[in-house]
């Protein structure tokens, strides 16, 4: 209740200055964190884990991880287990957050804060480090837009169960609509898991009936080598683009190599740990948060802003989008 | 390892020693000693009947000259020398060559594979089987044991029991074995297959090759037989001369000599009551108008040969076979379309596939014997609960009755010798007070001693007021338990024999078609 | 019963049947408790390294709250698999269940949870009964049956959902079911409990049982002693949809949310796991009710126990496995030793 | 196993003339030809639907193309379950064959695509003969052992990834397997023809096939007939571990990525559903290589027809369940009534 800013959609998206805009606090020692993932598999998810973990002990804090390989049912009840060992601080990383509200009626009658990463904003957490799909979605869909000039004929593939997905489908929506030339041909909703054998499948079997498409929109990039190599057994890589979402790097490996894989918003996760740091430090210290949503400002990844191989993008000064600073 | 005795041996100690010899052979099982100390030998040349009361250990020694089972201690000698035999290969090498009473044939697989899996099918280009050839081998083998029409590329489980049994004959003679073992090979066979398969025998034993043939059928064992070995509870009860002994000291020394085995016939003394079991006009893929009737306190015999509708009618009674016709109990038409049907309409089965259709071997004796009954142990119709204790008490009266041989009745099925299971079988259905039995061939493989006892139980059954429908593969069982026969021939009743009419050879005539007796 | 399609897949292992003199008793015995010894020895071990935590007993109720829906799902499948019959639809059937019941319940469809409850179970009675009828009357494997059932459960939560998660509206009354407490004893766990003694006196003390057991054993025996053998498919493909869709509610209550998607799957091969690992328990062979249950701790205190000690995820799959293996190595190794 | 329907049959060589109904002969070829006749069935209506896509030689090579890798890892498990193996390891195995090859390739630790591929089956082998040695000399169930080899390779994977997919530095002579084409025959389909091919003779026309299905038949008859038994475990599952290498390989050339989880998990289930689609083909009861490519293309065209009519997902997943359902009923609900 130290913000009345608590809608996720009403954020701009880049308020995660780098400095602390809220209240300082002193320096916090000595804590324990309960940290769940619900899958540590994803390398994103895990390079949250290794960042935070790594910022944490520097601190001097102490870090139990626990990975429900995939279970959110385990992963919730590794929390409630944290929260009953007595912990200082719940840590979420990934999952989604709608999934926790038990979980965090927990720690707020233990009077535990609950922090979490990159799952979606929803009311009883401390504080949400994420990104805003939405607005993410609705600049790379207008880009996409703008590479089209405004007409043409488009291929959406997605996976609507899950939320951040369901926030991009929005955005995509939302920008569609304010472009009446621009046909959405097919909306694809691919089979998970198997997803990159599916939404290979699918476009393929597309493309050889209607080879008058300009632009596939990915949900996000892990499908997007499957879209590739659908274009180009088609023979349509000089006519074909597809765009994405995430920023893994085998994506940009794809952008870097000219493939019709064009852009991407790369969402900046390693700044994330040490972001959930910061943020716990304000609010264990006893400083107000200026909001209890921190949004982080992803990076648009196209063949101008690629990195070299094996870099990272320069995640504070990027620009997002071409049109925007 | 015990070391071996010098004991003085009834075999002339010049030659190097017999084909075959075991001493001191000890199986332990888990409660049981399957063999204890037994010794055995087999001379080149010789048919040598291997006989015993059902558990005495006869498949267990077999197994162990198999390398199917390893002995707990023992010898194994061939030639006089020391010899392991620690699997099947290795028995193979030493030219042991096995059927075993149970599991010799993939059913899946042809006949061709079948019997050539120990010798291997045959290779041409390399790699890639030589069909042409594996068939034209198989059918040699087959014209020789008596069945030259048969296809060595049909599939077994598409053959009778007895074209089954005979070609895992086929499948031992097919390698080049200098010991054949046939463990109970004539369980299901009719006589003139029965007759090939001695002829056979007999050729091979000239060429000098030896035979241990295990069987419960004593006129068997004079007509084919050199000498003769006893075993009883896992040991060596003697080893004679086939001429030695008539029938009635074998039989003696098969079952000791505290049991007496009873030589009367065990047909009614009584009148028969009211008809419990009428058939009309049963008609089917082989039945064509088959009528019968059988009334309590009667044993209703029924023979034909293989296929020609003896094996059918029983099917066709418990409603496992698809037929038209009309079945009646206690003189009410009851729709018979499944063995559930036939179950609630009071009939009980004892199929001749003791180990496919007549028990679950991985359950205990007492879940066996109460399959068919459990609806009279459980505690209400809602919850069902089973009342374990009246099982046990009501198991263990029916098994004493039946002088069962087990570790307990909690051990598995599976532990139990052939007889002994087929004990098991029949008191399931002792247990459910069945009105009519329908008996396929219950002596099948069972000792000379539990057949009579399954005559008598036959018997009483039908004293108690049930029908006893029975069928048998040996000729001589059906004047010994019935009343009545119906003989049959390609699918309809060509006889109806009654007292001392019933003979093997009027029935055997029957079933050949002739109908002037 | 189905020649259609042997499934040769028996939990014992046709191995070397061979004899070893040694102490028949003491080999029994080690082939029987051998996988209870292995969880003793892991909980020994889990124990030794981190004392503090994880030989509490509250991670004791912790590590039962987080194996009860997959120990829920498992006891159900090993009714099926007694009769041998594979249920791979239990996936679609967990995830269908626990989102109806939150869609019904946010929707106002049912005022009452216990009633929504009620509708599932029976609503997967039926469908697991549909299972049975397709393999008993049409003689299809079950195998493949519940994998095509199981694909059209996917594609109805899929379509009546629109791929979207429930997220709100959900009475307290459901979701105590998976964030309840019975004193110390959390309410999965209850929930766990009550199914296993169930389906435990089901299969060992009443008729139906028996059956299921002889039918198992030998499904031609089991019609010839008169048993309506087809009837029992439906029974126990039924019994096993049930308890999937109950562990799928319980994992919605637990969350507090209905998922469309992914929920059963979690489950799927880990249930498969767990009673074949409780059919070289105790009863080597057999597939059983208290086998499931130690396979299913076995599983729960692996995967505790490993992210306890904070051991990265990729060295939790392969511990695991091999566990898993040593685990089952050690009871199966002496049985066949026996025979 | 099935003695039991040996005996009610009845012995047709002995019998005089006893003539086979003719709808008994009507039935027989119905439930051999009962899938493929929905596959006929399948082909015929999307072709009705949508004639100008789905039936055209390109999509004709485009759907074997898209089964090519669920059937050579389909032919490859039709090996084991001859034998009675379930390998669940085949998703782990295809994962870690595609991952290794790209890295060691992408890495240069093998200059040599085709040493590289080589390497990975000869590793998949000694991996699938591991889980032979621990199901026949162990006398663990296959489903077991396989089950927890798999996590281990899962873990194995993701640790020497860090999770980390591998994109670039593959050279091209690898990408070709899955992008090449030879003619107008893409590679993936000519590696499915090869499989095929050779595993059809391997299981039909030499001895090693023939044991192997006698050991399937009846392991125990196998074993007294000499037959060393054990030894075919390690055979059986070393193909089915080397078959789901190359397939993960085909995957990894095919979109010229290495993805260290999720390969092989796509097709795990696909994979045993066209092997029992398979057994109830032909030769009903019987897993074999015709069928298994039956089971396969019926899985191809379903997904490929609905794919290319554009039917939403969910009713994909539910439309496809339908019609397996269908069609392994036609095919054994006649297999069943005639008995
Ligand atoms: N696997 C086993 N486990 C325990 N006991 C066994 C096992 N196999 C056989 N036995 C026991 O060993 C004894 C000998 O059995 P065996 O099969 O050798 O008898 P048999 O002489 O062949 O009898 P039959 O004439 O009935 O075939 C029996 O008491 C039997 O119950
Ligand atoms: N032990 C028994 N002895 C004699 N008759 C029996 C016995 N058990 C059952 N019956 C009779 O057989 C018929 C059918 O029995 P069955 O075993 O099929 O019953 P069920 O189907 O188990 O019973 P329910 O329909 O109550 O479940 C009934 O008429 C019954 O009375
Ligand atoms: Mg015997
Ligand atoms: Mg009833």
């Amino acid at each position: 209740s130290m913000s009345d800013d608590d809608k996720p959609s009403s954020n701009s998206g880049d308020d995660s200055s780098n400095s602390d805009s809220g209240k300082a606090a002193g320096p916090v020692e000595d804590l324990s964190i309960g940290f769940v993932a619900v899958n540590l598999n994803s390398p994103s998810i895990n390079g949250i884990k290794d960042q935070f973990v790594k910022a944490a002990e520097e601190k001097g804090w102490k870090v139990e991880v626990f990975d429900g390989q995939g279970d959110q049912a385990a992963t919730n009840n590794a929390a409630s287990d944290f929260i009953s060992r007595g912990v200082d601080v719940i840590v979420n990383n990934s999952s989604p957050n709608a999934q926790m509200t038990g979980v965090m009626k927990e720690a707020d009658a233990a009077d535990i804060p609950f922090v979490s990463i990159y799952g979606g904003f929803v009311e009883g957490v401390d504080a949400e480090i994420g990104t805003n799909e939405f607005i993410n979605s609705t600049l790379m869909t207008a880009e996409m837009a703008n590479r089209l000039e405004g007409k043409g004929r488009v291929v959406k593939l997605n996976w609507t169960v899950l939320q951040a997905l369901r926030d991009r489908d929005a955005g995509f929506k939302a920008v569609m609509s304010e472009n009446p030339d621009i046909e959405v041909v097919r909306e694809i909703e691919v089979k998970v898991p198997g997803q990159v054998e599916d939404s290979y499948d699918q476009l393929t079997n597309l493309l050889q009936s209607d080879k008058n498409i300009d632009a596939i929109w990915l949900g996000w990039d892990e499908l997007a080598p499957s879209a590739v190599r659908a274009i180009e057994e088609a023979g349509l890589e000089d006519k074909v683009f597809a765009v994405g979402f995430d920023g893994n790097s085998f994506a940009w490996d794809l952008i870097r190599e000219g493939s019709p894989y064009k852009m991407e918003p790369a969402n900046p996760f390693p700044l994330m740990g040490d972001k959930a740091i910061e943020t716990i430090e304000t609010i264990v210290g006893g400083g107000t948060l200026p909001s209890k949503v921190v949004y982080m400002k992803p990076c648009l990844i196209n063949e101008q802003t690629v990195p070299a191989e094996g870099e990272e993008p320069d995640w504070e000064n990027c620009a997002f989008f071409p049109g925007e600073v | 390892m015990t070391t071996t005795q010098n004991e003085p041996g009834r075999e002339s100690a010049a030659r190097p020693g017999p084909l075959l010899r075991v001493r001191e052979a000890v199986k332990d099982y888990p409660g049981t000693r399957a063999l204890d100390h037994m010794d055995f030998s087999l001379e080149a040349g010789e048919v040598h009947a291997l006989l015993g009361e059902n558990g005495a250990g006869k498949s267990t020694l077999i197994k162990a000259l198999a390398g199917a089972i390893a002995l707990t201690s023992g010898t194994v000698e061939i030639d006089g020398s020391k010899v392991e035999v620690r699997n099947p290969q290795q028995a193979q090498a030493l030219g042991i060559s096995v059927v075993h009473q149970h599991g010799n044939l993939v059913p899946e697989l042809s006949v061709a594979e079948n019997v050539l899996m120990v010798e291997g099918l045959g290779r041409r280009i390399g790699v890639l089987v030589d069909w042409r050839s594996a068939h034209r081998r198989t059918r040699a083998l087959l014209d020789r044991i008596g069945l030259p029409d048969l296809d060595p590329r049909r599939e077994v489980s598409s053959l009778g029991a007895h074209e089954q049994a005979m070609v895992a004959v086929a499948k031992a003679l097919a390698s080049n074995a200098r010991v054949i073992i046939l463990d109970e090979p004539t369980t299901s066979l009719q006589p003139a297959e029965v007759d090939t398969l001695f002829s056979q025998m007999r050729r091979l034993a000239e060429e000098g090759i030896g035979f241990v043939f295990v069987t419960h059928r004593l006129n068997e064992v004079f007509k084919v037989c050199d000498r003769i070995t006893v075993m009883r509870d896992g040991g060596l009860v003697g080893t004679w001369q086939a001429g030695e002994l008539d029938h009635d000291s074998l039989v003696d020394q098969l079952v000791g000599a505290e049991k007496a085995i009873a030589h009367e016939a065990f047909t009614a003394t009584a009148p028969p009551r009211e008809v419990v079991l009428e058939a009309r006009g049963l008609r089917g893929d082989v039945l064509r108008g088959v009528d019968l009737q059988a009334r309590a306190g009667e044993v209703v015999g029924i023979a034909s040969l293989p296929g020609e509708g003896a094996g059918e009618v029983v099917e066709s009674l418990y409603g496992m076979r698809r037929v038209h016709g009309e079945v009646l109990i206690e003189g009410t038409p009851r729709r018979i379309r499944n063995p559930q049907q036939a179950v609630a309409a009071g009939m009980a089965l004892v199929p001749r596939d003791r180990l496919g259709q007549g028990l679950v071997s991985d359950l205990s004796i007492r879940e066996n014997a109460t399959l068919a009954s459990t609806k009279s142990y459980r505690t209400d119709p809602v919850l069902r609960l089973m009342r374990r204790g009246r099982e046990r008490s009501e198991v263990a009266e029916v098994m004493a009755q039946l002088s069962l041989k087990s570790g307990g009745l909690e051990k598995e099925v599976r532990t139990l010798s052939g007889g002994n299971a087929q004990k098991v079988v029949i008191g399931r259905w002792l247990l459910r007070q069945a009105k009519v039995y329908l008996l396929d061939s219950p002596t099948a493989a069972v000792d000379v001693h539990t057949k009579a006892e399954i005559y008598g139980l036959a018997r009483s059954l039908a004293d108690n007021g049930a029908a006893v429908v029975f069928t048998s593969t040996e000729l001589e069982e059906f004047v010994r338990v019935c009343d009545r026969v119906l003989v049959l021939h390609d699918g309809a009743v060509v006889g109806e024999l009654a007292g001392d009419d019933i003979t093997v050879n009027s029935i055997m005539r029957l079933s050949f078609g002739r109908k002037s007796v | 019963m189905s020649s259609s399609t042997a499934v040769a897949e028996s939990p014992r292992a046709t191995g070397p049947r061979r004899e070893t003199s040694t102490s028949d008793k003491l080999i029994d015995v080690v082939s029987r408790y051998g996988t209870i010894a292995s969880l003793v020895a892991c909980v020994a071990i889990f124990s030794l390294l981190k004392p503090d935590v994880f030989a509490t007993s509250q991670n004791f109720f912790n590590i039962l709250n987080q194996v009860s829906i997959l120990g829920i799902i498992a006891l159900g499948l090993t009714v099926a698999l007694v009769q041998g019959l594979f249920d791979l639809s239990l996936a679609g059937m967990a995830t269908l269940g626990g989102y109806l019941a939150c869609k019904w319940l946010a929707e106002g469809t049912f005022g009452s949870p216990a009633v929504a409850v009620l509708v599932v179970l029976a609503l997967a009675l039926v469908i697991g009964a549909f299972n049975g009828v397709v393999v008993a009357y049409g003689g299809v494997s079950a195998f493949i049956v519940t994998l095509a059932v199981g694909s059209i459960l996917t594609g109805v939560v899929l379509g009546v959902s629109d791929s979207q998660t429930i997220l709100s509206g959900i009475p307290d009354g459901f979701l105590i079911m998976g964030q309840g407490e019975i004193g110390p004893i959390p309410m999965p766990v209850v929930f766990l409990a009550i199914v296993a003694v169930v389906l435990y006196v089901f299969l060992e003390q009443t008729q139906l049982g028996r059956h299921m057991y002889a039918i198992g054993g030998n499904a031609e025996t089991a019609r010839l002693s008169g048993i309506p053998v087809k009837r029992y498919a439906l029974i126990a493909l039924g019994i096993s949809a049930a308890c999937a869709a109950l562990g799928g509610m319980i994992v919605a209550a637990n969350l507090g949310v209905g998922r469309p998607q992914g929920v059963g799957d979690t489950y799927l091969l880990d249930a498969f796991a767990a009673a074949f690992i409780g059919a070289s328990t105790l009863r080597p062979g057999r597939f059983h009710i208290l086998g499931t249950v130690i396979g299913v701790l076995l599983i729960g205190v692996i995967n505790n126990g490993l992210s306890i000690m904070g051991v990265e995820t990729f060295w939790q799959y392969a511990v695991r496995g091999i566990i898993l293996l040593l685990a089952v190595f050690a009871a199966s190794f002496l049985v066949m030793r026996r025979r």
